[in-house]
């Protein structure tokens, strides 16, 4: 199987999906750029983040369509087109641009099916670039999974290596439902092995990263990486870990989290957003709720502070939950009598 | 226009008409829940655009869709169960007055937040452009709805990406309890729309004839290709904003004179008899038929079934 | 004490505080109404839900300002003025249309102070007027406090009876950070005693509606009148619970419902929110994690279902969490063993 | 203007160019985190309508801010140190070059949301508004802003209010990698805020005193509470959207040809010293102070300590 990266995974299944589906278009600001500048060079960028490269030489300017600066619109006319037939994949160049264009998303697209009595679809999928690690600061760094997994309607996925990319993203653009499909900017240059071809992964199962007794792991996005991390390490003292990673937050494979807490009795759940109505106290949530009487600890949430994101490399190093946060955590959980 | 369009605009219109008035009074039965915005007074407007649209075209609608709804064709008595929040409604009760859509006839959706529809309808209007159908999305919004970010973008980026999308607004004076002197900083609703680089057409929107001709000209344009238009109607609401609005903003005498002056029926009726091409015997005909449906509408939604619990839990998700 | 309902305390509030301080501003859609019309009548409603009457004729213009349908440049507005020495007191007359200016919410006025390193504040004040109940379908019902909730740099309050709605709207007022001042529609006409003149209620107290030592009970807005219900008929049978509404749920009164769960080991939370990442699964998490070793129960969360909010009464009251699912779950905590 | 004057006005133009160029240096050596958008080329904008403002008055800006802060006052070393991320800048590193602020100065912030910014000065100029003390709130923002909602509706607001806030388009040509002729739809920017129903205005925006004057004409009509101005300047920047872009969207010769032949700083030189205003070796003077300032915050800021962990959990809220 080759061998490629996060970004390289997601250009390669768009081209895929386009190639197959005529109704497949893209659509977002600089998805190609270069439109109405002096150089003639139609193609300037393919996308801040390199993953809409090749397409507009190959599809066309018609299916290729780069925006000014207008989230509303562009996620607007991306639900326009599919509830008429079209399957609208829009790039939101940050997650955080997600207050511009909210509306679209939580009144509009997520409701259509169900205010007009399942008379609509709307195959539209959002791609929303996210997360810190990059310096970014308050506006440019927030992951926002939270606030659309809220949301019934909305489907949300959080692929963290190239070959989910691939296989997911390849299921949110034939998917039927909306679906918000985050990428994290510090995971793009992460490689693996790509099945070649056709490659689909389902929503709603969960991946199992590692194996052991004592302790579930839940962990989201690049938290999983971090996570992996902590496992590793601990294992190596004799602490053994389940690490799962949801892949898809909505829906939410619940079974292999409340059966893996079913074995080991302890819960740690890390996710890169400050605490409040998170990942993680949903996930306690469910926990506390449906293996309760599996539990054997408190419930342990590794999560970002209550505070925006800072700037400083210094200051985003201390806010971000890192492996040590997440060791101490597991630990805790581990020891607990 | 031939006799049958004629007779097909004043069926639509009358229909609107005594759709509306009857639900004004049904409501005060206190038997129809949730917020509800008549249309009446405004017939010449939406059956004035939908009529040259063809079936295959798509609206976008408001808060005050009713007559959005009927002027493209959906069914009436679909629609009234859908208003009483019956099972067999157009939408199964889950979306009520202010949601109704009916995607067989083009009708993509009434819309309650202002501004919620035209980015909607650009996005069918690219459809429509990479398909090369010739169709074109139409967004229905109010004078209100014009000083809304989310309308204003819609119109740059059809304008960016010259999609077949009209942009009708509706100017009935008011957004809610403000009037449009106020709440359009614009010289005109027209005006501004010009400036964002399209065709901006405006007409009266009493006069179905007007309306048609302005919108034939319009549609002319977008199909050939050159852009989106934007088309402002001067209109009236006979009604309140919604129901139980105690309508303090108006003038004296406002509505009366607007329903003696300048109802776009009874000047409908004046021209259409006055020309010859109806008598007022068909038209009564009409009228008739269309009070009977009403009737028989109400009477139905009535008595229709009300959805079962079990049904909050369905149309969530295509599969999930 | 006068006996007065919600809406009227909330005018009786924003009349005394524009009264007190003349930095105080009120601005929104028809707050006064009437502008620009033929009737010349300048205050044609007061606010469309009556809060805000009487303000315009006392006040002026200048100070209470009707706007056009522009709710991105009203919340900027709002925190504009106030970062320059206004309070401004904002109306959003539905909180659903926080979607069409949530980047004023969550990436401006609540990240400004901690961006600029401490040096602004912005003492706005946001009322949202939500819930279901009204029949008012998918994109009027919504009770969204769990979206701002989850945002740093926000606090977000939910009165439920008249005297709160004006000891909290005074609070909120005078405090320095901005405030989501959330509004059941359904509650309105609620009435009580309500202290006269200047009356305060500090954030982060819960209030403890009953007494009882077998179950605790923690239900949001509107959801505690329920509650109520459902707890007044348990204890008849007698199943004993405490009863908390938090008031306002950032800050949290967390102490008051750990307490609570350290006596009776058994915890319900009351949300109409749908339940992923809601304010339900908030406060399990957080008692997952703190209160664990106190616990002899699952939590169990009564919330709406994952679905948009329908139109029909049968199906709104069926969406909806009443004291039936309420007094079930409470049975169930209180019969585990 | 007296030579104090133009002194002031050349050292505040030369302290943002050299602030910009010596930072694109100083990110090649990777000690500067984050993303930084230079603001090389823009200059006069900057200065010519900060110059005209008073300290009492507001600006409002946008993830390019460096320019706007600079000559509204912010202090320099203060601004290095934050881009920096140092614990002693101007938000102590909390916010980075995009969140600048300082409100002693009348500088509301930098924005790294495009078109957050607008409705706060709207905010801003409803508060000198309400106070009568004739301040006036000025929003900067690019060619491609000019489309975001947000910004229209700023815009109709601050018309509906007659609010004294000054709309500052700073038209470079390029929203990210996409030119203005393709995302502005309208004829052109200054045309469309036209519409809006305010004053519009252009300047050539690499003439200082071209922008200079014309901001003085529009703070003159927003003082006199005759409502909003939009001030559109054609500009230009040299360096890339973002340190790091290819800048596949230039004509060739594009940027070395505005270097020489359309330089602000040039032009200011050669007017100046043309009517004898000042001499060359004035400005000379002005240039070597203002290299030895930036050398000196450089060198400030690599040393200056860094914030500590636990500074991430303060400045959330003034009381929780
Ligand atoms: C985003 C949003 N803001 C406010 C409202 C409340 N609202 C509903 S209709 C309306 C007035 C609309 O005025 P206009 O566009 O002129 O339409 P009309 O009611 O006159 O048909 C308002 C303010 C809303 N539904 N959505
Ligand atoms: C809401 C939002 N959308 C997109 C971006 C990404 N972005 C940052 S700057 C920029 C281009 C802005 O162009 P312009 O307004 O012309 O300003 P310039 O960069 O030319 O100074 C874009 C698209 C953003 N920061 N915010
Ligand atoms: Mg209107
Ligand atoms: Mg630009």
């Amino acid at each position: 199987m080759p061998v490629m990266n996060v970004r390289q995974a997601i250009n390669e299944t768009l081209h895929q999906e386009m190639e197959r589906d005529e109704n497949v278009i893209v659509l977002g600001e600089d998805v190609s750029g270069g439109a109405g500048t002096p150089s003639g060079e139609r193609e300037a960028i393919g996308g801040i983040w390199g993953t809409t490269g090749g397409l507009l030489p190959k599809f066309g300017e018609k299916r290729v369509i780069d925006t000014p600066i207008t989230e509303s619109a562009i996620i607007g006319a991306a639900a326009g087109a599919s509830l008429v037939g079209k399957r609208a994949v829009a790039e939101l160049m940050f997650a955080d641009f997600i207050g511009v264009c909210m509306d679209q998303l939580f009144n509009q697209i997520a409701k259509f099916r169900y205010m007009f009595g399942g008379k609509a679809k709307c195959p539209v999928v959002v791609r929303l670039i996210y997360g810190a690690g990059m310096n970014s600061a308050a506006q440019h760094s927030q992951a926002l999974y939270n606030m659309l997994t809220a949301v019934p309607g909305l489907k949300v996925v959080t692929p963290t290596n190239a070959a989910d990319a691939k296989g997911l993203l390849t299921t949110a653009i034939r998917d039927d439902d909306p679906v918000m499909f985050f990428e994290h900017k510090a995971l793009y240059t992460k490689k693996c092995e790509v099945p070649e071809g056709e490659y689909l992964v389902p929503f709603g199962e969960a991946q199992l990263l590692r194996q052991g007794d004592d302790v579930s792991v839940v962990a989201i996005g690049r938290m999983a990486y971090f996570a992996e991390k902590a496992v590793d390490a601990l294992a190596e003292q004799g602490i053994g870990c389940d690490l799962i990673e949801p892949r898809t937050l909505s829906p939410l494979d619940e079974d292999s989290i409340i059966d893996s807490v079913e074995k080991t009795g302890r819960l740690v759940v890390v996710d890169e957003s400050p605490p409040r109505c998170s990942i993680a106290s949903d996930l306690a949530g469910i926990v506390a709720g449906k293996a309760f009487s599996s539990l054997k600890a408190p419930i342990e949430m590794v999560t970002a502070p209550h505070t925006p994101i800072p700037f400083a490399r210094e200051l985003e190093r201390a806010y971000l939950p890192g492996p040590d946060k997440i060791s101490a955590a597991i630990s805790k959980a581990a020891g607990y009598r | 226009m031939e006799k049958q369009d004629l007779l097909r605009v004043y069926r639509s219109m009358k229909t609107i008409r005594e759709f509306e008035e009857r639900l004004h009074l049904e409501i005060q039965t206190g038997e129809i829940a949730g917020f509800t915005h008549l249309y009446s007074g405004q017939e010449a407007s939406a059956v004035g655009v939908c009529d040259a649209l063809s079936k295959d075209d798509y609206i976008v609608s408001t808060h005050r869709g009713h007559g959005h709804c009927i002027a493209k064709g959906c069914d009436v008595k679909g629609m009234m169960l859908e208003i009483y929040g019956r099972a067999g409604g157009l939408c199964k009760g889950k979306g009520g007055s202010m949601h109704i859509a009916d995607f067989d006839v083009g009708m993509m959706g009434a819309n309650a937040i202002v501004g919620g529809g035209p980015p909607l309808a650009v996005g069918a209007a690219i459809a429509a452009g990479i398909d090369g159908n010739g169709n074109v999305a139409v967004a229905f919004g109010g004078d209100g709805s014009s000083n809304q970010g989310t309308v204003f973008e819609a119109m740059n980026l059809a304008v960016v990406l010259k999609a077949p999308a009209l942009f009708v607004f509706e100017n009935n004076g008011y957004g809610e309890h403000t009037g449009d002197e106020y709440a359009v900083g614009a010289e005109s609703i027209q005006a501004r729309s010009a400036a964002f680089g399209m065709l901006s057409l405006a007409a009266d929107g009493n006069d179905f004839f007007d309306v048609y001709e302005k919108t034939a000209q319009a549609l002319e344009h977008a199909r050939a290709g050159r852009g989106p238009v934007s088309l402002e109607l001067q209109t009236q609401r006979y009604f309140g904003h919604f129901e139980g609005d105690p309508q303090k903003y108006r003038a004296a005498g406002e509505v009366e004179k607007a329903r003696q002056e300048d109802d776009c029926l009874l000047r409908f009726r004046a021209r259409v008899t006055g020309d010859g091409s109806l008598t007022e015997a068909e038209l009564d005909a009409v009228d008739a038929e269309v009070l009977a449906l009403i009737d028989e509408a109400v009477a139905e939604a009535r008595q229709a079934p009300a959805p079962t619990p079990d049904d909050v839990l369905t149309d969530v998700y295509v599969s999930y």
